[in-house]
This record gives structure tokens, C-alpha cells and sequence, in this order.
């Protein structure tokens, strides 16, 4: 199975509801060792993109994440809006002008997310930021084949794990950093959001999956 | 949480239209993109100089848009940095021709952004430079973190370099002014209570009565330490100690003293913490020749203070004195 | 109790020496008894005007001591009435030959020591007169009741009267201009939370965290009556219904409007807030001609807010835009 | 038995004593329908005085009252200070010049006392403050005969009881006044105060008395 621009926007509108039903556990995650904002700062943009995915329905996959990248960049702030912004407008250069994307092809759109996301942000793994769930994530994506929902499976297990890991980490990055061993035992907000986005992917891809069989 | 608002996701836009129409003299607010505008921009020729941030610390920077200080201020929602789209539209609304300069506080969402904005309005043909205040010494510095954060000194940066710009200085005679002021200003907070972004709705951290955090920032969130509140003398000491000793102030040394309240704590107390931060000065032979006292850089509704220190000479001094006609700060005017 | 302070004792007094070394260009500190002084009094043949009261309302009054506002302030303890000797000896450091006008808030503390203290400083041979301002519209007025309280109308008393006496007008005529103010200038307060004054140890009164109370003074004490804590649109309502009905306020009357902080609210929400009240009052056809937004007459840390209308005509208009060069208020000069 | 400035001297050293030991109290009591001064600020004037005794010893009953007034309205402050000090300053005229006062005399200081409060303060029985107390312990003093201790001690009791008389009252004066209703069902700070002081030279007298006996 390939993923079309409709079947990409579906994925969207998946991550668009799962935002917004945990954008309170995101907002008590960044209240215990950031500022408080990301699940407000996450809903806020993602309903955002609702309204333009309505109406500006995207005519590719390419479009369909450039459309994510420009309205996460102009209205989510913080640290998280810039971040996700490049991410998703790595993705879509990534994945230029095709009108379906197979596992290899989500995958190299992880790996362009990725190194958006440490370009702008030079975190590496272990700094205690979406990073560690986004490494496990395009590595585990790139080990798992041509199937393109078996690419978003694997890279959702493995953000979960990666994101998981961020909780004993002592955080050097963002806002987090600034209360020093106090950052340690929690779990880091933007890996969450990351792992929350992938598995909402994941899950939109089963279930087109299912539909179509 | 009891506040006086409507929604909480209404709180900024409705915060702005209430400062419109308290200072239609002062400034003009735009809100797609919310940016805050000085009245009479763009004044020609002159460096536009910008800021921008999370709400809810004001009166900064909003509360700093005028003569003689900034000539637009960009709000993001409470706590969240500003978007590129905000920061683009400032400085287009601003240039009169002499380029912009961007003060940005050290925050990674806010370098962020503010990079993308200087981006595009680059591409709009501006001129613009940034640079990054990062004054708290209560954060380790290290090239392998986030790096210290922007507080209290970006209010003395910003009416320094204001009026540098009002003078006709130029776009690298201002950069150049806003790099020395950065490099010696420091500052460090501490918090009583914490503070609710009405988003959130619950506060940031809790402390229990007779505790203390030391070393907040101005975003609610927790400090380095925390530890038994005790008398304002040694309250004093222990944000006074540290930023002397970082830059070091010395004997000797001229300098302009800021105690800050963080927005919930009231005047009395900080009129009380400055006069035992200017005799620990004083001990020191560091010599207070400017002030400012009260809520300039805030938290909410929090309760503490913060101490900040800047080396003066007659430059500094010359340009701290020049008018400035602003909501928050006016004088010469 | 958490407050940044050495002891309860010397609350005042500490605060007061901070207040000196912030703003020793504006003003000079005296102990024995406490008062402060506007720097250069006495100003020869001009009216000395003077207030006081309990300290904890800062900027109020030391805040405002200076060219075009006031000789000097009685600070005395927090939430306590100063003392008779308190005001003879500001009329003595502040008599220029012009008189003394005591600007005096209507509280049966604040008026009996005035009262003695106009004695004392008649006796040595200045000419006294004293005002009572009472515009806290939350108060059953009675003649057999202590009236109505002076809250916020204070500053913009203050103010006026301050500018009129620095333009020469004698002892009649700013009697008579403080009289036409009074007569024209209504306020009231609520609060989200209490303050808590620093020998008292305790809140003065608890809310749950739904509830406000509607009416409060300035004094930390509870208001008229506690309701559930409702909007910002309700919030303002509650107060300027009130205030507008009580002149009243008609549509085609300029007025100013004073949306102030009881300490602990930030200036988001007041900016908030003042957008709100402009709008009602222009759904009512009154003009607000000249504002102020900000912690001006506090209660300590306490959350909340006060609104105060002052209905306007040119005179009063020329004499608020007049210069005025105190800690709080400044511009013009 | 009568009183000279010695004993004057020795019930106003207990009623320092009395006021620091229910200071707490009393701000309790003002917290409650007032400003939580009351307490503070009566043993600031109280504290003073002592100094004062100590430093400029009184030579006669008048001169010692004359002291108490002088002291506590340059240092109490608020409501009370100009209303007790009027109220030792009329008790101060009331006894002229005499060396000691029987019972007659001190009724007459306690009527003076009085009357300087309800001239400064226009309160009457009923508005809830320091009148409550002592109007009763006037009338009472001056039915109680020559006995000056007996004078104070049915002072003392009278007092007890208006104070207590406050309690189901709706303020009309001072600072309780602005709770219109909400003042009743609590003991006012004033009258309360007024009663521990006549209560203080009533207990000082006793004492004296038998120490002389
Ligand atoms: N330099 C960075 N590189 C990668 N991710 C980062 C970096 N800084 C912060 N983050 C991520 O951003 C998240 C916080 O986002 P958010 O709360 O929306 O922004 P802010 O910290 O500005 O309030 C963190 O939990 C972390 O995962
Ligand atoms: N007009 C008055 N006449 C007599 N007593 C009064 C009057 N007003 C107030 N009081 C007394 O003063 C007491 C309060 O004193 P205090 O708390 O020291 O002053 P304030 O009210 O200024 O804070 C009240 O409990 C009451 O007994
Ligand atoms: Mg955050
Ligand atoms: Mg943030
Ligand atoms: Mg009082
Ligand atoms: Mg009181």
C-alpha cells in the first residue's frame, strides 16, 4: 500500500484529534519542567491546520506537509512551532512532488524531518528533547521495509520507546535545561508530542489499510 | 485559578485592545499579526529597534514601545514565543530605512523564531540584525546547554539602544551598543509563589509556605533550588552575591541598580529589598548611579523579585537619562 | 506569611529608606517622625499640598510626592493611620508661606489624627485646611455611619490639585478645585484573593477558589459581599454599574478613567479590564477623554481590581496633563 | 484607700503588660471586621509608654494620664490612638492637680475618658465600639461609692459585660461599619481593648491593696 495526498490528509486529521485530546497531559508534562504551554501551543496550531485542510484541501503528499509546515511556523511559538515547523518542511522537500509515498519514501520523509529538527535545534540524542523520540523513530523506519504502514508502525514503536526514554535523562536542551537534575524523572513534553504524532500516523495508515482491503 | 479574564485563549488579543485604548497616543496594535507599534512609526531613517516575547510579563515589551525606546514589540501568547510571521510584519511596519535590530531574549523558541522572521523580512529587502541578551546567572552556561536565559536586563537593553536609535545611530553603531550592554548586565530571580498561565489553568510548581525558589525565570517555570525563605537580607544576598561575583562587579565599578518586582509582589517590598541591595553595594565600593525600582519584568502574578546589575560609564548613563516616552517608562518627555 | 522583609517592626521604615536611595532626586526621607518630602520644599509661597495614611497602598502616597503632585506624604504603619506629629511635621518641612491643604481619605483613624495634626501645625501659625475624600460608591453613605471610604479617586485628587498649586492657585482656590473634584470623582473595588498585613500574620479573610468579594476597601478588609467569581466582562460590570449610577454618569459627559490594580493582579489583566470598561462606557455615550491603567492604590499583594470615573471638563483636563515628576506619575518634564 | 501617681504608675505598667499579652488577640478580633491593625498597634503604644514611664517618671496621678495621652496619639495611629488619647487626656483635666484619687475621682476621670471619646468619635451605645464598653463602666464607677478600688473593679466588670454587648451588633462607626451586616456575631476590637485595660487597673489596685494591707 502507497499513501496518497488524501491518505495523507486523513493521517492529519487523525493527529489533529489526538492533539487536542491530550493537549492537557502535554500542558501538565511541560508544567513540571518547562513553562506549561506545549499542549496549548500543539492544539492551538493543529486546529490551525484543520481549517486550512479544509480549506485548502493539498493536492500531493509534498503540498499536504508544506501546508502542516507553514501553519505550524506561524502559529505555534515556542520552541516547539519553529522545530515541527522544519521538520514537516524537510519532509515535504523530501518527498519533492510525488503523489504517492511508499515505506522507503515516509521514511526518507522522517529522516528529512529529522535533520530539520537538529538543524535548527542542534540537540543530539540524550539532550532530553523530541530528538530521542524522532533518532529510534527514522532509524526503526528505515529497517522496516518497503510496506508503508509497517514503516509507520515500526517508527511509532520506537518513538514510543524513545520518548519513554527521555525520563530519567537530565535535560540540556530547551526550556527544561535551566532546572539542571531537576529535569531528571520526567518525561520530556516534545518527545511526547512526537511519539503521539507518529502513533497517530501509524494508526490512520492501519486503519486506511483495513478500509481498502 | 481566579483571574480577570474572559478565555483564556482570548486573554492577549483582549489585553491589547484594552492597552490601545489606554495609549492611542503611545502606540497603535495591530492583531493579524498581533504587534504592538510605535504611533508614529516609521520614523525615517532611523534604526527600527524590535522586540518580542511570551505576554504575560509586561509591562515589557509592549509597555516599552515609544520614544526613545522600542519601535515595536511582537506578544506571543502567554508564556510562547512569538512567530516568524509577527516579527516580519514588526519590522515591515517599522523600517523608515535604517534597518532593524532585533533583541532577542535567550530562549530557544524565541531564537528560533525570531531567526525565521529576520529571514523573511530579509527577503523583503531590510536590512535586519539580532542579537540575544542572556543576563541570568542563575543558569550554567555551557555550549552543550540551551545556554542562560533573558531577564531583567532586556529593559535597561532596550531603553539603552531606544535611545542610541533616536539619536540617529546607526544599524552597526546600535548592534555594537547592544552587544557591550549585554556583555556586562546580569541579573537573578527568585519566586515566593509560583504563577498560572490561563491556559494551563493550575500553577507551574507549589511551594510550601516557608519555601522559596531560587534562581527562577520569568516563565513560571521552577528555579535551580529551592530553599527556606528567610529575611530580605538574605534574600538580597543571595541574588546580589551571585551576579557580582559572575560578571564581577568590583570596587570601584559605576552602576545602575534594577530590583524588579516578578508582578506579585507589591512595592513596599521591593522599595525594601533595593535599599539593602544598595548598602550591600555600597560595602562592596560599587557605586549605585542609576535606578529602577518596581513590576517591569513579570511573571504573572507572581510573588518575588529580581536583582540586575549593569556596568555604567558615561555613555551608558548619557543614553539611560535621554528622554523616553513610553507607557511604562517616561521621563525627559 | 512569605514576604520579602526583615521584621514586621521596621517594615515601613526599611521600605522608606529604599524609597530614598531609588529617588533622591525627587524626594527626602525624614524618620523622626516619617515623612516624605518633595526634595526641594519648601517652595516658596506655594500651597503645600499633603496626604498620608496607612502604608501597604503603595505608589500611593510616597509614590507620588514631587513637582505638580504632592509636598509630602505621612506614611504610617501598614494599615494604620499616621500619627498627628506625622502631619504637623510635614506642614512645617513643607510650608512655604502659601498654606497647607491636608488631603485626607475618609476613615475615622485618618480623619481624628489629621484633624490633631491641622491643630498642631495651625498652632504654629500656618494656615491649614483640610479635604475628605470619600468616593468608594461600595459604602452605604449615612450620616450615621463612618461614609463612604477614599479609595482610588485619591491619586487623580491628588494630581489635580497638585498641579493646580504648583501654577500658584492659592489656598481658596485649591480648597474650592479639591471640593469640585470630590463632588465629581466615584470608585469601587473587588478582590480575588486577600493581602496579608505583615504583623497580623494572617490573611485578613479567605475565598474559596470560585470566589470573589465585590466592594472591598484598601485596607485588606472584606467587602460588602461574596460572589462567585464570573468573567471579566461581569467583573467590570459589577463595578462600573455601580459607579455610573451613583453621580451619575450621563451619556455626553467626558470623564477619566482609572482602572487600577489592588497590587497582586498583573497588568495583562488590567489592560483586560480597561478595554472592557471603555467599551460599556461607550455603549453608554460617555467619553473617556484621559486614563490610567496600573497598581496605583494598592492593598499589599492582593488580587484585584478597582475602577474610578472622574467626570471631566477643560480645567480639570489642562490641570491632569499638566507636568508631574513623582516616582509613580511622571510626564511633561 | 486612694491612688497616688505610684499606683497610677503600677496599673498602667500592668495594663502595658495586659496589652502585650492579648495583642494577638486583638488582631485577631480586627482581622476579623477591620484591618488587623488593633493589637499592633496598641502595643506600640503600649511598648512606648513603658519607655516612657521609665524614662520621665509622672509625679502626679494627672501627669502620669497626661503621659498615657501624649504617648499613645504620636504612636498608635488609626482609630485608636486619637480616640484613647483624648480619652486620657479629658481623664488627665478630669483629675487636675490632686496627689490621689478616691473612688469619686476616679469615676470622674472614667466620665471624662468618656466624654473625650464620644466628642472625637460622635459614637453612641450600640455602634459597636469602645463606647459600648464604656459607658456602662462609667455609669457603674459612679454608682460604686468612695471605694476607689471598688470604683475600678465594678468599672472593670461593667466594661466586661458592654463589650460582650457588642457582639450581636451591627457596626454604625469605624472601620467594621463598611460590613454592614456581615460585622455582626463578633466581639469589637475596641470595646474588647477597653475592657482588658479597666480590667488591668482594676486587678492592679486589688493587688496593691492587699500588698498594703
Ligand atoms: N534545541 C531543541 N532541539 C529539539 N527539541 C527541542 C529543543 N528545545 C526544545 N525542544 C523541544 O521543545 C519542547 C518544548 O516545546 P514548547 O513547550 O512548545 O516550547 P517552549 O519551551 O518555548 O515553551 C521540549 O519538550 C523539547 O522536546
Ligand atoms: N467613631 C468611633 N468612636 C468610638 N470608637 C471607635 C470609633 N471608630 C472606631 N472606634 C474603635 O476603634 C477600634 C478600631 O481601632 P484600630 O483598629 O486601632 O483603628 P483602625 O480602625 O483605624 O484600624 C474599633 O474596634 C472601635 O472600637
Ligand atoms: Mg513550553
Ligand atoms: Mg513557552
Ligand atoms: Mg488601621
Ligand atoms: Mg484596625
Amino acid at each position: 500500500m502507497t499513501c496518497t495526498a488524501e491518505g495523507v490528509v486523513s493521517a492529519l486529521r487523525a493527529a489533529v484529534a489526538v492533539v487536542i485530546a491530550h493537549r492537557d497531559e502535554l500542558v501538565r508534562l511541560d508544567r513540571e519542567i518547562g513553562d506549561g504551554d506545549h499542549g496549548e501551543n500543539m492544539r492551538r496550531g493543529f486546529t490551525a491546520l484543520l481549517s486550512r485542510l479544509d480549506s485548502e484541501p493539498p493536492a500531493t503528499p509534498g503540498s499536504a506537509l508544506k501546508l502542516v509546515a507553514t501553519t505550524l511556523i506561524s502559529t505555534v511559538g515556542g520552541a516547539a512551532g519553529p522545530l515541527y515547523g522544519t521538520a514537516f518542511l524537510r519532509a515535504a522537500s523530501a518527498v519533492g512532488d510525488a503523489t504517492a509515498l511508499d515505506g522507503p519514501a515516509v521514511a526518507k520523509a522522517l529522516r528529512g524531518a529529522l535533520d530539520g529538527v537538529v538543524a535548527r535545534g542542534k540537540a543530539e540524542v540524550g539532550d532530553k528533547t523530541m530528538v530521542d523520540a524522532l533518532t529510534p523513530a527514522v532509524a526503526a523506519a528505515e529497517a522496516a521495509g518497503d510496506d508503508m504502514v509497517a514503516v509507520l508502525v515500526a517508527a511509532a514503536d520506537a518513538a514510543d520507546a524513545g520518548a519513554e526514554s527521555t525520563v530519567p535523562l537530565v535535560a540540556r536542551k530547551g526550556r527544561a535545561s535551566y532546572l539542571g537534575e531537576r529535569s531528571a524523572d520526567h518525561l520530556d513534553p516534545g518527545a511526547r508530542s512526537t511519539a503521539l504524532l507518529l502513533r497517530a500516523f501509524a494508526d490512520a495508515a492501519q486503519s486506511d489499510e483495513r478500509a481498502q482491503r | 485559578m481566579k483571574k480577570i479574564i474572559n478565555d483564556p485563549e482570548t486573554v492577549v488579543l483582549d489585553a491589547l485592545r484594552g492597552m490601545q485604548a489606554a495609549h492611542a497616543d503611545l502606540l497603535t496594535v495591530h492583531t493579524d499579526p498581533p504587534v504592538v507599534v510605535r504611533a508614529d512609526a516609521p520614523v525615517a531613517r532611523k534604526v527600527a529597534v524590535i522586540s518580542g516575547g511570551g505576554s504575560g510579563h509586561e509591562p515589557m515589551h509592549g509597555g516599552f514601545v515609544g520614544r526613545g525606546m522600542l519601535d515595536a514589540a511582537c506578544p506571543g501568547a502567554v508564556f510562547t514565543s512569538p512567530t516568524p510571521d509577527q516579527i516580519a510584519s514588526a519590522v515591515a511596519k517599522t523600517d523608515g530605512g535604517g534597518g532593524a535590530l532585533l533583541i532577542v531574549k535567550n530562549y530557544t523558541g524565541d531564537v528560533l523564531n525570531f531567526e525565521t522572521g529576520a529571514e523573511l523580512a530579509a527577503a523583503e529587502g531590510v536590512e535586519v540584525r539580532s542579537v540575544v541578551i542572556d543576563d541570568d546567572v542563575a543558569v550554567k552556561d555551557s555550549l552543550y546547554t540551551a545556554g542562560r536565559r533573558g531577564v531583567g536586563g532586556t529593559v535597561l537593553l532596550e531603553k539603552i539602544v531606544g535611545a542610541a536609535a533616536e539619536r540617529g545611530i546607526d544599524l552597526d553603531g546600535c548592534e555594537a551598543l547592544a552587544r557591550k550592554v549585554i556583555g556586562q548586565v546580569r541579573s537573578m530571580g527568585l519566586a515566593l509563589t509560583a504563577c498560572t498561565v490561563p491556559h494551563a489553568g493550575e500553577p507551574s510548581f507549589t511551594l510550601a509556605d516557608d519555601e522559596m525558589e531560587i534562581g527562577i525565570g520569568i516563565h513560571g517555570e521552577p528555579g535551580r533550588h529551592r530553599v527556606k525563605a528567610g529575611t530580605a537580607d538574605e534574600m538580597v544576598r543571595q541574588l546580589l552575591d551571585p551576579i557580582v561575583e559572575d560578571l564581577p562587579f568590583e570596587s570601584g565599578d559605576r552602576v545602575l541598580l534594577f530590583t524588579n518586582s516578578m508582578g506579585g509582589s507589591p512595592l513596599i517590598e521591593m522599595y525594601l529589598a533595593h535599599g539593602i541591595a544598595e548598602n550591600l553595594l555600597a560595602d562592596r565600593g560599587i557605586t549605585v548611579e542609576r535606578r529602577l525600582v518596581g513590576p517591569y519584568v513579570t511573571s504573572l502574578e507572581m510573588q518575588g523579585m529580581s536583582l540586575t546589575l549593569l556596568k555604567l560609564d558615561d555613555e551608558l548613563v548619557e543614553l539611560w537619562d535621554a528622554p523616553v516616552n513610553t507607557a511604562a517608562l517616561r521621563w525627559g518627555v
